[in-house]
């Protein structure tokens, strides 16, 4: 059965799964970002990442850039996965996927929508290094 | 008594997922008032922001007993 | 076998094979271009697509493409697939992947490549309606 | 005499994959002389270029008979 568009799941993201979401004959262009967990942070080496969320509001925070992103641009669909829990390194936090008519309108969508997830949806990363840890930006 | 749902830093700064107040609130600046001034851990973070039935609230916005009330610290997904 | 990161193919391309040819420990970011055949351009049906390469300098074209993008971003691994021959509806004419450290070069280098192939890389689309075809860009 | 390969439009407006000059030509500018005057559809494309060893050519580039060339109509890859 498809995924929802709008998904946060503790399994393993396909960004193939989450492109066949948005496939769609009046498109001419498929606009992918893909989140994925670095070996390191500012020079630190990273162990893992944990992802936590406030699941319902979330979701909600996340079909607003969907609702948003079509008043700004003709989006034919977009659709926006995260994944929440522990993540190793080369592991996929989010997929975002976006079939607009032409290519700009794409990478300008594509680009609000993390852009945006970043700022507004309640979503909290943990880094977790081999003498410690930290919430990301949660100090100045 | 209102009970605050907790997430990220705000969990371990708390102690806990759920908070439930020993005083009342009217409103979300004195919620936020409250937070800091029994966890000045709260004070420290890039922002703080309550979330009333799942929307980003104002300072203003009232809050009731029966609504869904969260703590948001800096975000940070993606 | 994996692919090669630069690949003229008359078989489907399928974009997470594209994909996983630039997952690297050392990214953050992975951006996504695919071009796919729209049902209509300026308001006429398409039938089909047909696309034809001059294989051995696009392949060489392609290749520019990915070491101007190192030469102006961080890019970790860029791949670039095109297919050749006839396609339908919602087939992929062409993948694009980047991987980068952070998100808004991979954004950069992802829509430079894409722009760039359609500028230089010798490979000719011909649109079939019902009533006619026309190589693109062919006449002003 | 040089053998010049034709994609797209190009191989249509001369009705062939492949074209044999029946003259000599010095250069991709004699070359692009050649194809205009013999094909008159050449000179209503939106542009027109020739690689020469697979590499885009100026019109002083030289022609040599064991050279590689290719006409390219207006590309539209993608």
């Amino acid at each position: 059965m498809a995924k929802p568009l709008v998904h946060i799941t503790a399994e393993p993201i396909i960004p193939q799964e989450v492109i066949d979401l948005v496939r769609a004959d009046a498109a001419g262009a498929l606009n992918v970002f893909i989140g994925t967990v670095r070996n390191s942070t500012q020079n630190k080496a990273v162990v893992k990442l944990v992802f936590e969320a406030y699941e319902r509001m979330a979701i909600k925070e996340m079909q607003k850039i969907i609702d948003r992103a079509r008043e700004r641009w003709p989006v034919t669909a977009m659709a926006i996965h995260h994944r929440v829990g522990e993540l190793g390194i080369g592991d996929l936090p989010v997929v975002i996927a976006v079939s607009t008519p032409h290519r700009q309108q794409g990478f300008a969508a594509c680009q609000y929508a993390i852009d945006t997830l970043k700022e507004t949806v309640p979503i909290w990363k943990k880094e977790i290094f081999a003498d410690g840890e930290q919430w990301v930006s949660a100090h100045p | 008594m209102v009970t605050v749902k907790l997430f990220g830093i705000a969990k371990e700064i708390v102690g806990g997922s759920t908070l439930t107040l020993d005083s009342p609130v009217a409103n979300v600046e004195e919620l936020l008032h409250y937070l800091r001034e029994r966890y000045p851990e709260f004070a420290k973070l890039t922002s703080l922001l309550i979330a009333v039935n799942d929307e980003y609230a104002r300072p203003a916005t009232v809050i009731h007993d029966t609504d869904e009330i969260a703590v948001i610290p800096p975000v940070s997904g993606g």
